[in-house]
């Protein structure tokens, strides 16, 4: 009896039914009309990077007043977010009536945001990315960058484009489709008051492993690779052996080299070579609690500010190792549908600026390297220059150029992480 | 049956997205749709990833830590419920401080684990000042560790609200007046516990258990801060792929997806199949 | 038939695939009350939930005062339905919940408090209009439904076991309140229970709901001393059946041979049904019944007694109870005797 | 003996509940804070000033993260209530049927969700906006609380409505002044339940939001990934006091609903 009454009593419940249902309903048609003003807002095809590059700067200029730049880069430093958005943003809306809305994204996200985008055929959604590398090469190859125009902006005249460090990206040719705006080199970070006769070479570096297990390690992202392809360069002949392009047989011989280097060493890392911290800020953090007695960046000037931010210990300095360090550039394309490239460009040639790039290189700031040419600079802009790089934690610029290494082709960087995960995280 | 149509229907409806998801992802595997698209549909991708020896390690490890967590958590909060479930002043403290982490999302409870449980965290530091030990790496890993401890300790702690909770409300549904029927049949305390209350409490669990358990399973955010790097959790695995700079290994990261969904529709079938075997479950 | 009330007619319901009930068919004049009696399960609260319409129906027509309700919605007949416990709206104080009904139908706000004021003054609890539900008693909750249910101005009120769930000390309380709020406003009253007791002092007639179907409706005395038939007797409770026959005026059993009694036709193949109250026990020492217990009831002390091979419950005197083993003699009433076919 | 342990126990039950928290707080101002220092040797309060005066994304994300969290608790209640409804009112297999079909959301990997939903919300135009994001959140939501009540509404009490509808109502009428008002402080639970499982998601808002849309959770994911533990603690503070604080007001109305019913 139960049962029935409850069955039955629920067939004349089908009207209370249809109210929440009605409700339901509402909510899912006010949703749908949420989503239908944001599908809908599509605007005409914007014209592409190369063709606005073609005009005249005073055209480009007034095209990009009053826009938007979304641009997309990484986002974890409160240092970089605040040059960016305290910085740079109120320049760009004084003086050239830009609004600039940075948001986060990095290198392979970038890839994969503008593959889908192609794959969903909407309009883009970034206007700029900072980008270098393997990323520039990807975009590249799939041809989701825009161009030729970083050589129309009027401050390119003043980038060091003698430097193969600036004028060649992983040894491809940015040819326009992406524009120089930092220059940083790899470097050892250490602590003179635990580490007061650091190792200056791999050979160097291998016997102190051994002799203190347990205190080194890098981490499993770029700089860690970056540090493993270095270590490649030194054990098989140098960069000299690699340049030229991808090839199996160079790669495998230099790579061989590698592996027999780790698989005497890592036995002797920080926790017997079994787990490697995630990323570099990770390894930050071990060397600052003395876990281990190294710490890595990519950038050389890195340690100033984060010493500065207290994130490293005040006696944290950098080390360049004299089999040479790898120098690379950091650039900033334009996605094929970017939105607005006219206002990137504006955007891509303000951070060129000596002003911009003055602000970025103080020890205060981010300390990012510039990549114009201070020499051709006016004596004004050469002596400000000088003073911003004066710090005492940072490096001399000629040791810097002594052990500067170019970057090889970016399929170097991607097998050895390709099998650097499978053949070493993995254990033996 | 026109009304049971509907009710499933309006289950479909919530189930919807993860159809899409699923087709998506499936279509992505085989290459129907994705970037890098050969000539037609195939299952090579499939097959090759599910043939890599690590995919399934850390499929086995993300089982690991979700049973281990799920197990340590309802313990905890067995024992907790159990002990303080009185109108006492200690278990009113107790009970209201025990609910405290559960608003707390998994990221920040990712936070904590770094700071307290690392080698060079909190904790070590404690076991410093005690003289315990000297150096960081005196102290047992417990993050990016092999066993996942600190992961499991994590987790285990943010989920141990939710189960405590759980427990609790059973037992104030019906606990007094079975254990009472005990004491009365001749049980001694700790027979009433282990024969009435605690089987009440782990029937009344066990739907709670089985979210939590796909929960972790599934959570990215603790196992990216404090899993290791070998072997990888599943779902940090996923994102690897996903985000991989070779675009031909992107679509792996849909086979791990298909593992992943694979996974939880499991977990959940077992356990509406547990229940409807077993109606009482439901308590 | 006069008009209003509830008529119900050649009512069927299903349970699940079998049919549950069946030609139910009684009414029910504004103003009377009518209790439907049956065992646990026998389909009492279906019939009434049917009746409200929150249950549906299979063939039948119900009427509510003079409209015909089946296919109309609960919200529409004109019927209100009360639980065994009477729910009231938690979220509403008492005075909300009396108003439910009247608000409903948007009655102005000064005549829907005078009413509320009225109908809680009805119920004796004049001051409770501001309180909450869970605040009060068993039976003022009660109290208040029945409150609650009037200020909708039913044409059918339907109780469902009103008294069963309360003590027997506040049944009184509900009681009272329930008869005179229908004495004033003179609904016509449907009720279930399974306590005959309660159907006896409620109602003005009772319905015996046997195997699905209305065994018989009648006054609560008649029934009682003139059930239609054996299965109705023995759900009344009656025992001291004796199989016999009856020939030429007079009914012939184990026990011997009384007159049929005045208005009673019957003939052929019958069980007669003594009831305990029109047997009397005689202590004899010589007499032709035999002792085998005594029991003991709130009513009066009877005697389980046995002669010629039937065992009989009789009354015993109070002051003189015999004892087991003890013989007695037997005195019948035999114009008490009730006679009725044999089951088949 | 027994006393003590209890005592014991409730410490470490307390502890652990409340350590967290502090260490956060102490997280958020530390300056230099390294092994084997158990408490910070300066203060640094640039976390907190930036993030008041608008120097970081935290203030605008914690907006971002309330809008999304309160649209998506309202919105997973409007449907997960009816949907619930539908499925209590199941029995036997089809009722194991719909749960498990409900089930399924809330237990599927956000990370493999995200990665088969990314392409069809950008496709769709809601890739990278808030209303995509709302979305995304709402799918584990309405799930999790389409099982909630299906809990809460298996063992409900009809009387109520039987009894209303007798008295006049209709089922509109029902609807909205007995059953919503008799659920209220289900419906409430039930919006909070949603806030927060959209408040601390990440995968989904990496996936579909595309990190276009800054929510609070994945700006202290960026400030985790990057080491900058002062800004993460912060963040991480700031994550955790607005559910605290949310369950410490359940709490307190519920403690109000028992004296003064409503």
């Amino acid at each position: 009896m139960c049962r029935a009454s409850v069955l039955a009593a629920t067939s004349y419940r089908r009207r209370w039914k249809c109210r929440t249902q009605r409700l339901a309903l509402w909510s899912v048609g006010l949703l749908a009309l949420l989503s239908s003003t944001t599908a809908c807002s599509g605007a005409p095809a914007p014209p592409p990077a190369a063709e606005v590059a073609a005009l005249q700067w005073d055209s480009v200029l007034s095209m990009a007043r009053g826009t938007t730049v979304a641009w997309r880069m990484w986002r974890g430093d409160p240092s970089i977010n605040a040059y960016v958005d305290r910085w740079v943003a109120p320049r760009l809306r004084d003086r050239y009536g830009i609004t600039l809305n940075a948001f986060p994204g990095q290198g392979p996200e970038i890839i994969n945001e503008l593959v889908v985008e192609r794959e969903a055929g909407v309009s883009g959604s970034a206007d700029l990315v900072w980008i270098n590398g393997e990323t520039f090469s990807n975009l590249r190859a799939e041809g989701l960058l825009g161009g030729p125009w970083a050589h129309r902006l009027p401050n390119a005249v003043l980038v060091d484009s003698a430097s193969p460090v600036i004028s060649r990206d992983f040894e491809q040719d940015p040819a326009g489709y992406e524009s120089p705006w930092g220059r940083v080199q790899f470097a050892l970070i250490y602590d003179t008051v635990r580490t007061p006769e650091p190792p200056r070479t791999f050979a160097e570096l291998a016997d102190w492993i051994r002799a203190h297990p347990g205190r080194f390690t890098h981490d499993q992202q770029f700089t860690g690779m970056t540090f493993l392809k270095m270590l490649m360069y030194a054990r098989a002949g140098g960069v000299e052996a690699f340049q030229g392009g991808f090839d199996e047989a160079r790669y495998r011989a230099g790579s061989a080299r590698v592996w027999e280097w780790l698989d005497e060493a890592r036995s002797s890392f920080w926790r017997g070579g079994e787990a490697y911290p995630p990323g570099v800020a990770d390894l930050h953090r071990l060397f600052a609690n003395r876990e281990v007695d190294f710490s890595m960046s990519n950038n050389h000037n890195e340690v100033v500010t984060k010493v500065r931010q207290g994130i490293l210990p005040p006696t944290a300095r950098a080390l360049l190792l004299r089999d040479g360090t790898i120098a690379n550039s950091h650039y900033l394309g334009i996605p094929y549908n970017a939105p607005n490239p006219a206002g990137a460009m504006v955007v891509a040639d303000f951070l060129l600026s000596p002003e911009a790039q003055l602000e970025k290189l103080r020890p205060e700031v981010w300390a990012d390297g510039t990549v114009l040419d201070v020499e051709r600079l006016p004596p004004r802009w050469r002596r400000r220059f000088a003073a911003a790089e004066a710090d005492p934690r940072s490096l001399p610029r000629d040791s810097l150029a002594r052990y500067a290494r170019p970057e090889v082709a970016p399929r170097y960087h991607e097998r050895l992480s390709e099998d650097w995960r499978a053949r070493v995280r993995r254990g033996p | 049956m026109r009304r049971s149509w509907k009710g499933l229907a309006a289950a479909g409806v919530v189930a919807a997205p993860v159809g899409v998801g699923v087709v998506y992802a499936a279509a992505a595997a085989v290459g129907l749709v994705g970037v890098s698209r050969p000539d037609g549909a195939s299952g090579q991708r499939v097959a090759r990833v599910l043939a890599e020896p690590a995919v399934w390690e850390s499929t086995l490890w993300s089982l690991w830590v979700a049973s281990a967590s799920t197990i340590l958590a309802g313990a905890a909060a067995l024992g907790t419920a159990a002990v303080f479930r009185g109108p006492g002043r200690l278990d009113r403290s107790a009970r209201s401080a025990a609910v405290l982490p559960l608003p707390i999302p998994h990221l920040v409870a990712g936070v904590l684990g770094l700071l307290i449980l690392g080698q060079s965290g909190l904790l070590g530091r404690a076991a410093y000042a005690l003289r315990l030990v000297q150096a960081p790496a005196d102290v047992p890993a417990l993050v990016y560790d092999g066993w996942g401890v600190g992961l499991i300790l994590t987790l285990a702690w943010k989920e141990f609200a939710f189960l405590v909770l759980v427990a609790w409300s059973a037992l104030a549904e019906r606990g007094a007046a079975l254990e009472e029927a005990a004491r009365t049949l001749g049980a001694s305390p700790g027979q009433t516990f282990r024969r009435v209350t605690a089987p009440v409490l782990l029937r009344a669990m066990l739907p709670a258990g089985v979210a939590v358990f796909t929960f972790i399973l599934g959570s990215f955010e603790v196992a990216a801060l404090l899993g290791p790097s070998d072997p990888l959790p599943l779902p940090v695995l996923t994102l690897e792929r996903y985000t991989d700079a070779d675009l031909g290994r992107r679509s792996d990261a849909f086979v791990l997806a298909l593992l992943g969904i694979g996974l939880a529709a499991l977990a959940v079938g077992g356990h509406e199949w547990a229940r409807s075997r077993w109606p009482d479950l439901e308590g | 038939m006069t008009t209003g009330g509830l008529v119900v007619g050649g009512l069927e319901i299903g349970f699940g695939d079998a049919p549950g009930l069946r030609a139910i068919s009684f009414s029910v004049a504004r103003a009377e009350r009518v209790a439907v009696v049956g065992a646990s399960g026998s389909g009492k609260t279906t019939l009434l939930r049917a009746v409200a319409g929150l249950v549906p129906i299979h063939r039948g027509t119900v009427v509510v005062g003079s409209r015909d309700v089946t296919r109309l919605p609960p919200e529409l007949r004109g019927a209100v339905y009360l639980h065994q416990s009477p729910v009231l709206f938690p979220h509403l104080t008492v005075g909300e919940n009396v108003a439910f009904a009247l608000r409903l139908r948007r009655v102005p706000e000064r005549e829907t408090l005078k009413r509320v004021q009225e109908l809680l003054t009805a119920v004796g609890l004049p001051d409770f209009a501001p309180r909450a539900p869970r605040s009060l008693s068993g039976g003022q909750r009660h109290r208040v439904a029945l409150a609650r249910a009037v200020a909708a101005a039913p044409e059918v009120l339907l109780l469902d076991e009103p008294l069963s769930a309360l003590d027997p000390t506040l049944r009184d309380e509900v009681r009272v309140a329930l008869l005179g709020l229908q004495a004033e406003y003179s609904p016509a009253l449907l009720l279930v229970t399974h306590d005959l007791d309660e159907a006896a002092l409620m109602a003005d007639r009772i319905a015996v709901l046997l195997n699905g179907t209305l065994a018989q409706v009648a006054p609560p005395a008649e029934l009682f001393q003139r059930p239609d038939s054996l299965a109705v007797a023995r759900f009344l409770g009656m025992r001291n059946e004796i199989p016999g026959r009856v020939r030429s005026g007079r009914f012939e059993c184990a026990l011997g041979s009384f007159p049929v009694p005045a208005g009673i036709s019957a003939a052929g193949e019958l069980v007669g049904i003594i009831p305990v109250d029109a047997v009397d026990v005689v202590p004899s020492p010589s007499g032709s019944a035999r002792v085998l217990g005594v029991i003991h009831r709130v009513q009066g002390t009877s005697v389980l007694v046995s002669r010629n091979g039937v065992e009989l419950e009789a009354r015993a005197a109070a002051s003189s109870t015999p004892k087991a083993g003890e013989t007695v003699d037997l005195r019948i009433y035999p114009e008490r005797l009730i006679l009725l076919p044999a089951i088949a | 003996m027994r006393s003590r342990l209890r005592l014991l126990m409730a410490g470490v039950v307390i502890l652990s509940a409340a350590l967290p928290f502090a260490v956060l707080a102490v997280g958020s101002v530390a300056g230099e804070w390294r092994w084997p220092a158990l408490v910070p040797s300066a203060i640094e309060g640039d976390a907190w000033t930036a993030t008041l005066a608008g120097g970081t994304r935290l203030g605008p994300a914690l907006l971002y993260s309330l809008a999304l969290g309160l649209a998506t608790g309202v919105l997973g209640t409007c449907v997960a209530l009816p949907v619930g409804r539908a499925i209590a009112e199941l029995h036997g297999w089809r009722r194991h049927l719909g749960a498990g079909m409900v089930f399924l959301p809330v237990a599927a990997p956000p990370i493999a969700l995200g990665t088969g939903l990314q392409l069809t919300s950008l496709s769709v135009g809601l890739g990278g906006t808030f209303q995509g994001v709302l979305l995304a959140h709402l799918i584990p939501t309405t799930g999790y609380l389409s099982l909630f009540f299906v809990g809460i509404l298996s063992v409900w009490d009809r009387r109520a409505e039987d009894e209303a509808r007798t008295l006049g109502a209709n089922p509109r009428q029902v609807l909205t002044r007995v059953t919503l008002p008799m659920l209220r402080p289900s419906i409430a639970a039930a919006a909070a339940l949603g806030f927060l499982i959209s408040w601390g998601q990440v995968p989904l808002t990496l996936l579909v939001g595309r990190g276009r849309v800054p929510t609070l959770p994945l700006e202290v994911f960026g400030y985790v990934q990057s080491g900058q533990e002062r800004f993460a603690a912060a963040g991480a503070l700031l994550l955790a006091l607005p559910p605290l604080l949310a369950l410490g007001a359940a709490r307190l109305a519920a403690r109000d609903v028992d004296v003064v019913p409503v």
